[in-house]
């Protein structure tokens, strides 16, 4: 038999003004199983919960019902007290009468009516609750970080500073990413290799963090805590461990057509390589797709001056597997595609190049060494045109809906350098709108404007045409001035929308996290939890959650390095008990509910049962992992025989407070 | 046909292939075949049926004879495969132990539907050319032959079957049928009409459970309705509600699983077109979230498991037809 | 004997109902015939029977026993029972009318179900003569006279004329409430009707279905016959012939909680039902092979046996055209036949 | 701001104009920029802002030439030349009249016009 | 069925998501936002939780309308509940719809934690609406009724 404790506050005059709190409380004592109806002053006072613990001790209370402000006000206050007197903090419900009643409404009889139902209802509920034990699991003290940008390298650092290992798993041969391509950052002009590479070195050095490059992640399995994470070494023909980055082998390879990705094709490369001096690791790779030795076993000069003898044309493909306790993503972004856009001539001129092309055309370390050179013919160019959100805030197919965030700045850097290095150049910059919201962000842009004379001009470019003569006839509507002009340019600059990098969506799978429409990494809660994925354990830096600059993906790196460790710490995570389970007896096996759980908390399994009449068949059943789930409810209505439930909101509970509340 | 299928039956049950055959078996009068598992040849020669009267879909047997021991055959037609398909996708059956023999589908026939025309006594039933030439106690009758056939029959949605280990016969297509015409009847009808129908109709129910029993989507362990457990458990309608409550919830539990397969109007003792219920929310299914047809694969998402972002509101009831 | 013209029904029944409610088989649709109220225009329907049988009049699906009322912290318990009214059930079939003396041996025995007796005291059967019998009649095989009804009352149609001869004092009194429209008949067609009637019964198809190998004293060779798996196979275990059979009177007793009180109520229940007689330790039948001999076992053994010989099964024909998957009890009895 | 005019414009062209981000591809794609009063991005916002009337009177609405360059370019879809025509529709409905008649013709021909031109015309400036 | 009758009072049961809904319910309260007493609130995690069964069970026991509120699309504290949500109530009520039942008995309506003005105008509208319907006659249990 049920002994319920209901105990109804005055909160001051805020409940009792307009609910008479006494009747209430004497007509919600005659309700089965309520043995003590009080109502006091203020609950929530520390004397308030005093009288609570008291009756469930001298009652000995099996359940409690308060009646009073919000639960997502004082629930836990109450479980609280509860559990300090020994009764399960669960057994605790809370009715609602003050801003659910007696602040909207000014009737005091029809008020307190409702407030006497509100009552019942969590009374009908309070019966069927059952104790509830939040579980533990442990966590295993290791991060992985998933992408080698700047992003994953400082989430990487942040965590092994907390003294946690942590491995980076990197596609290329090295880590870096976008950054490392760019030759100055905004809005403060510092070199970004001086900035980068540093932190690149102190991530290989670290003893803490393990950089696996070239590699991927291959299958994820387990939930917050204890994750096993296989990941795919790929085979790169030279011994890591061996190599000792002197170089000797590039310097002899005989295939030195390959086009180079670091200079964005602007130069080539040879079939074995470093994609850059400061690459970390510093070790060599050979492309499959090019090497001779490999491709027709014709060759093998690389093995031959490799002093080291870590050439090893036989490598194969390899899988580790390791346990961690979180997961930080950081995949990053690319700049788009241009193809779909004939009118910008991109594919058709040298001389239209992208913003980020333009970064290696600058950068010391490119094809021209840091001097400016058109692609075509190698000369200096005299009138170049920036155009601004090629593809970005398209609501076409072409393009993306989304603003690219850091294209407004990177321009305005751009033309500014130019203009600096090489005052002879007019830079026009065709903008709808300049985005500087950001600290100096705006002073920036209006340096470029008023110190360095950049044209800046309101108007979408609708053509840019290649003439015969080497110059770009670049067709615009100067909106402003109402007027068209034609500017005859060397070069076009086109700053194209930055996208998630392909591998983040099957990642995504993956990781049972969701992404919105465009592929970015979608965030536990856009303003709260905007470093956290809505998978528990799995966590967002930079880019792949949305467009963002270094300072922000920076930062993001490291809140989602804090969020991580704050995981790492725990030696065990307290679960939220109030899951869904599922009774094996009922469950069909039918996987509706797995398909529409968001965590993908629920596996299946085949067990032996003993059939009722009494046979024994192995049946497909579902079961809930109680550390994943997190009790949105999903399954419990998708599952047609009702195995599923919900702990804390069942469906006994919730039709009681039904029959509670139209009786 | 019957032929044919006997003597495939008996070489695959010589040949070990299988070890059992699940298809018909001949009643006490011409229309009265009930589903049966044979284990020999005999058997088979005795009592296996297939012919206008085999409508009722086997598939269902096949969650508890999948899971014996050795391998089963299974005559399937068109609509059964769908059926079939649906369960492996809900791990119900065990596919490897089924060995699947496609077979032409109907139309079949229903003996209500000749009985309903006075036809009384009935002792043999011959197909003359789609006439039925109907011998009874008080004489000869005759009645067209598409007078007769079930009601599932009459909509047929396809001819195609959508799995198969080998097929007799030729296989046909997906129809172009008219099974919505009598939803969207009911849904250019006024609420008060619209209540009024059901009202009707469902006031017939004797919650026989046939039309749960025999659906190949109720293969629930512990139905809802006899679990004492769930709040709704009822053995009868002890008001109007609950035969709404019963129809409605058991209409939501197959939505998104449900094949058409018709089984529950054909065996429903009141004639309750239950079938509607489904055919309406197959219906709002294809016309809000694009085609789908239950069975026709055994992997893509049910719609009720499935969202995208941009799925309509409510509201859009609010939208459309008559109120 | 005392006739009325066929084409003068709408004033017999106009009769009747002006003293007491009619009840008579009308076709709710085609080819569903159900007893209905009779009310000014209504036809009764040509069909040999209806799909439920007229046990609801004495047994309904559902029926309020008890109500209880909370008050505070108290239980007060009401009793609804009323006396019912008197109320004529016109057209019953012999199979039918024969169900009643099946469920009396059960409800009216000590102790009695007072639910059931007041309706059985208030009703009165009226029955009618079968003269065009379905190939899925097997009555005779149960000793029941297709031409020759029970009940309070029963009625001949000889195609004209609709001829009463009362078994009962209830039926006396019925057949007198009404004579004013009935007048004296000559019966030679009737005569003739009736010898045809008797010709076709001979030659139904089920007419010579034996039930040597049933009753009480064939218990063990019954319940212990390997036909059972081979029968319950199909079975698809929903209610449908214990809910169109007039002779299943197994029930189950509720409680419901209207939010203002609880109402006891029974309901039929179904052997065929998973979750029938469901006890405190679970069940004892949890096997549908279980289930199904269980109801056959009933009708055929364990019905006879408490009730000296007398089979459970009144041979209506119900659940030969309703099973969904045609298993019914002609095929268990031609099956478990001892020949 | 002639609200019936903006409806009908809107709804003849079937162009949702608050789609448009003011970017001005349209204008700066266009062929007939030079000949026209107002410019495709201009047709777009004054349609949104109901000035319909002006544009209606503006020869602008005659040169576009419907090459739909700044339909295929609009990076929001918004399709101006289809506002553009709608606007025209409205002033030939409203005009009750041809911008052209038949009359006229013979002497505004050049002998190098190509036919299809002709037929354009007759689409463009007439009923 | 229109009963004009002033006096009465519908009984309306809305379930709230936990997270926006029932947040915005509050803040109407602490905005002293005023709606009819006819509205109890049930809270529920998220609105995916609402089965069917629920909805249908409060008209059987008494209620006249039913309302489902939750986080706004793409604003699911659990991602993807609300999307399930308007999937599986689109199709109930087109059911309900279906079988005559009136279609302002029961409605699906977003409201975030930061909407308590929506979820007082939803909640005086809705039972304004039903109020007009009348008492809930064509889904009710009559041994339910009030006498």
């Amino acid at each position: 038999m049920q002994r319920i404790g209901v105990f109804v506050c005055h909160c001051g005059t805020n409940i009792a003004a307009t609910v008479d709190v006494k009747a209430v409380a004497e007509a919600l004592s005659h309700e089965p199983g309520v043995v003590i109806s009080q109502d006091y002053q203020y609950m929530c006072s520390e004397s308030g919960q005093n009288l609570v613990k008291d009756a469930i001790k001298e009652h000995k209370l099996t359940g409690v019902v308060v009646c009073s402000c919000s639960p997502r006000m004082h629930e836990n206050t109450f479980r609280k007290a509860a559990a300090s007197v020994g009764l399960n903090p669960y057994l605790v419900e809370i009715a609602n009468i003050r801003e659910q009643c007696s602040w909207i409404h000014k009737d005091i009889a029809t008020a307190t009516d409702k407030a006497v139902i509100l009552g019942k209802a969590a009374v009908a509920k309070v019966h069927l609750n059952a104790p509830l034990t939040a579980g533990e699991s442990p966590v295993a003290k290791r991060a992985l970080v998933i992408g080698g940008g700047i992003a994953g390298i400082q989430t990487a650092l942040d965590i092994a500073e907390a003294g946690f290992d942590v491995d980076i798993v990197e596609k290329k041969s090295t880590i870096g990413g976008k950054m490392a391509q760019i030759d100055k950052t905004f809005p403060t002009l510092d070199c970004a290799a001086c900035i980068l590479t540093p932190k690149m070195v102190e991530a290989s050095q670290n003893e803490h963090i393990t950089i696996h490059s070239f590699s991927e992640v291959s299958e994820v399995k387990g939930f917050v805590g204890n994750f096993t994470v296989t990941i795919k070494k790929k085979a790169r023909y030279v011994d890591e461990v061996k190599c000792t980055g002197c170089g000797a082998c590039v310097e002899k390879c005989p295939m030195k057509k390959v086009p180079n990705e670091f200079n964005e094709g602007l130069d080539n490369r040879h079939a074995v390589y470093i994609p850059f001096a400061q690459a970390v690791p510093k070790v060599a790779t050979i492309d499959p797709n090019y090497c001779m030795m490999l491709k027709n076993g014709k060759c093998g000069i690389c093995s031959k001056v490799c002093t080291a003898g870590a050439i090893d044309y036989k490598q194969q493909d390899r899988f580790i597997e390791q346990k961690y306790g979180a997961i930080i993503v950081a995949t990053g972004f690319n700049p788009i595609n241009l193809d779909k856009y004939d009118e910008f001539a991109y594919n058709q001129c040298p001389d239209v190049v992208t913003s980020l092309e333009l970064e290696r055309l600058m950068n010391a370390a490119g094809p021209n060494g840091g001097t400016l050179l058109r692609p075509s013919d190698k000369t200096h160019p005299h009138t170049i045109v920036f155009v601004q959100c090629v593809g970005s805030r398209c609501d076409d197919e072409k393009g993306k809906p989304y603003c690219s965030k850091i294209c407004c700045m990177y321009t305005a850097k751009h033309a500014m350098l130019i203009r600096e290095k090489y005052p002879d150049t007019e830079v026009y910059v065709f903008y709808i709108d300049v985005r500087t919201p950001g600290k100096n962000f705006d002073e920036f842009y209006r340096r470029a404007v008023e110190q360095y004379n950049v044209h800046y001009i309101k108007g979408m470019v609708g053509k840019v045409t290649p003439k015969s003569d080497g110059k770009i006839d670049v067709q615009a509507s100067d909106l402003l001035s109402n007027e068209q002009l034609h500017i005859n340019a060397d070069m076009v600059v086109l700053a194209a929308a930055i996208e998630p990098d392909k591998t983040a969506r099957p990642l995504a799978t993956m990781l049972t996290t969701q992404m919105d429409t465009n592929d970015f990494f979608t965030e536990a809660h856009p303003k709260l939890r905007p470093v956290e994925s809505a998978t528990a354990g799995i966590f967002l830096s930079g880019a792949c959650q949305g467009p963002k600059d270094i300072p922000e993906t920076v930062a993001q790196a490291s809140a989602a390095a804090a969020k991580a460790i704050g995981l790492l710490v725990k030696n065990s995570i307290t679960c939220n008990p109030c899951v869904a389970h599922s009774d094996e007896l009922l469950c069909n096996g039918c996987s509706s509910c797995e398909k529409v759980c968001p965590y993908g908390a629920i596996t299946y399994q085949d067990k032996e049962f003993r059939m009722p009449d009494r046979t024994t068949a192995i049946r497909r059943v579902a079961s809930v992992n109680p550390a994943v789930c997190q009790g949105c409810g999903a399954c419990t209505v998708a599952c047609p025989s009702g195995a599923m439930d919900l702990n804390g909101f069942s469906n006994s509970q919730i039709m009681a407070e039904v029959d509670a509340i139209c009786k | 046909m019957q032929e044919t299928m006997i003597k495939r039956a008996k070489e695959l049950l010589a040949d070990g292939t299988v070890s059992r055959v699940i298809g018909w078996k001949k009643g006490e009068f011409a229309y009265d075949t009930t589903p049966a598992v044979f284990e020999t040849a005999e058997e088979l020669d005795r009592d296996f049926a297939f012919d206008d009267f085999t409508a009722a879909n086997v598939s269902k047997y096949l969650v508890k004879e999948s899971r014996k021991e050795g391998k089963i055959l299974a005559f399937l037609k068109p609509c059964d495969t769908y059926s079939f398909n649906q369960l492996i996708k809900e791990h119900r059956v065990i596919r490897e132990n089924v060995y699947i023999i496609g077979i032409p589908g109907g139309p079949k026939l229903d003996a209500e539907k000749i009985k309903a025309k006075g036809i009384t006594g009935i002792l043999g039933i011959k197909n003359e050319n789609y006439t039925l030439k109907i011998e009874t106690l008080y004489g000869t009758e005759t009645m067209p032959f598409y007078e007769a056939i079930c009601g599932k029959c009459e909509s047929c949605k396809s001819k195609k079957h959508v799995i198969y280990d080998e097929l007799i016969g030729e296989d046909g297509d997906i129809l172009d049928s008219n099974r919505f015409d009598t939803v969207e009847k009911l849904e250019n009808m006024t609420a008060q009409e619209r209540f009024d129908f059901w009202r009707e109709q469902l006031s017939k129910c004797i919650r026989c459970n046939a039309c749960r029993n025999v659906c190949p989507a109720c293969t629930c362990e512990k139905c809802v309705f006899d679990n004492p457990k769930s709040g709704i458990e009822n053995k009868a309608a002890s008001d109007s509600f609950e035969e709404n409550l019963f129809h409605i919830i058991r209409a939501f539990h197959v939505a998104g699983r449900c094949t058409d397969c018709g089984e529950c109007s054909r065996v429903c003792p009141q004639n309750i077109p239950l079938h509607l219920l489904n055919r309406k929310f197959i219906k709002d299914i294809n016309e809000l979230y694009g085609e789908y047809q239950a069975g026709a694969d055994t992997v893509s998402r049910s719609p009720i498991t499935d969202y995208t972002p941009d799925d309509c509101e409510p509201s859009v009831v609010h939208e459309r037809g008559v109120e | 004997m005392l006739k009325i013209s066929v084409n003068k029904l709408d004033e017999l029944f106009a009769a009747i109902a002006e003293k007491q409610t009619l009840y008579i088989p009308v076709d709710r649709e085609v080819g569903i015939a159900e007893y209905k109220k009779w009310e000014k225009g209504m036809e009764m329907s040509k069909a040999l029977n209806t799909v439920r049988s007229a046990k609801d009049f004495f047994f309904p699906q559902t029926e309020n026993l008890v109500d209880f009322r909370k008050e505070g912290k108290n239980i007060e318990v009401i009793d609804i029972r009323e006396e019912s009214e008197d109320f004529v059930i016109f057209g019953v079939r012999a199979c039918d009318a024969r169900s009643f003396t099946i469920l009396d041996k059960v409800f009216l025995v000590e102790p009695v179900d007072s639910y059931y007796k007041n309706r059985r005291d208030h009703g009165t059967v009226v029955t009618m003569a079968c003269t065009r019998p379905a190939e899925t009649c097997f009555c005779g095989v149960f000793g029941i006279d297709a031409t020759e009804p029970e009940g309070d009352a029963v009625c001949y149609n000889d195609g004209e004329n609709i001829f009463f001869k009362a078994h009962s004092e209830k039926g006396q009194k019925f057949i007198d409430s009404i004579s004013s429209l009935l007048e004296e008949g000559d019966t030679s067609k009737l005569d003739e009707v009736q010898a045809k009637t008797r010709e076709i019964l001979k030659k139904l198809p089920l007419a010579n279905l034996s039930t040597d190998s049933f009753g009480g004293d064939k218990l063990m060779e019954n319940f212990n016959s390997d036909k059972w798996g081979e029968l319950s196979q199909s079975c698809i275990g929903c209610g449908t012939c214990t809910f169109v059979c007039p002779t299943c009177q197994c029930y189950d007793i509720r409680d419901f909680d209207t939010g203002h009180g609880i109402k006891r109520f029974r309901c039929w229940d179904s052997c065929m039902y998973s979750e029938f007689t469901r006890m405190a330790h679970g069940n004892n039948r949890n096997s549908q092979l279980e289930r199904f001999r269980q109801r056959f076992m009933h009708k055929l053994v364990y019905f006879p046996s408490n009730n000296n010989g007398e089979f459970g099964c009144v041979g209506c024909g119900r659940c030969l055209s309703k099973c969904p998957i045609s298993m019914n009890i002609v095929k268990v009895m031609k099956a478990l036949e001892v020949k | 701001m002639n609200k019936n005019l903006k409806e009908q414009v809107l709804r003849s062209s079937g162009v949702n104009v608050l789609k448009c981000m003011r970017c001005g591809k349209c204008s700066g794609t266009c062929p007939s920029y030079d000949e026209m009063e107002y410019h495709p991005h201009q047709f777009v916002y004054m349609v949104e802002k109901g000035d319909i009337d002006t544009l209606m009177n503006s020869n602008s609405v005659y040169k576009c030439l419907t090459c739909f360059a700044c339909v295929e370019r609009c990076p929001r879809g918004v399709e101006p030349a289809k506002v553009v025509e709608a606007v025209r529709l409205a002033a030939v409905r409203q005009q009750g009249s041809n911008h052209l008649s038949p009359v006229q013709i013979p002497d505004m021909l050049d002998e190098d016009l190509p036919q299809q031109a002709i037929v354009t015309a007759f689409r463009k400036y007439a009923k | 069925m229109q009963v004009n009758d002033n006096n009465f009072q519908p009984v309306i049961v809305a379930f709230c998501c936990n997270w926006c809904s029932y947040a915005g319910a509050d803040l109407s309260g602490t905005n002293r936002l005023n709606y009819p007493t006819n509205v109890k609130i049930i809270r529920v995690p998220c609105s995916c939780r609402v089965n069917p069964m629920f909805i249908l069970r409060a008209f059987q026991k008494g209620a006249d309308g039913v309302i489902i509120c939750g986080c706004h699309p793409g604003d699911c504290h659990y991602t993807s509940g609300n999307y399930y949500t308007r999937r599986r109530i689109t199709l109930l009520y087109s059911m309900l719809d279906f079988l005559g039942i009136e279609r302002n008995r029961t409605r699906l309506e977003w409201v975030s934690a930061a909407e308590g003005a929506k979820f007082a105008a939803t909640m005086q509208q809705f039972t304004e609406d039903v109020r007009k319907l009348g008492p809930n006659r064509r889904l009710e249990d009559l041994r339910c009724r009030k006498q």
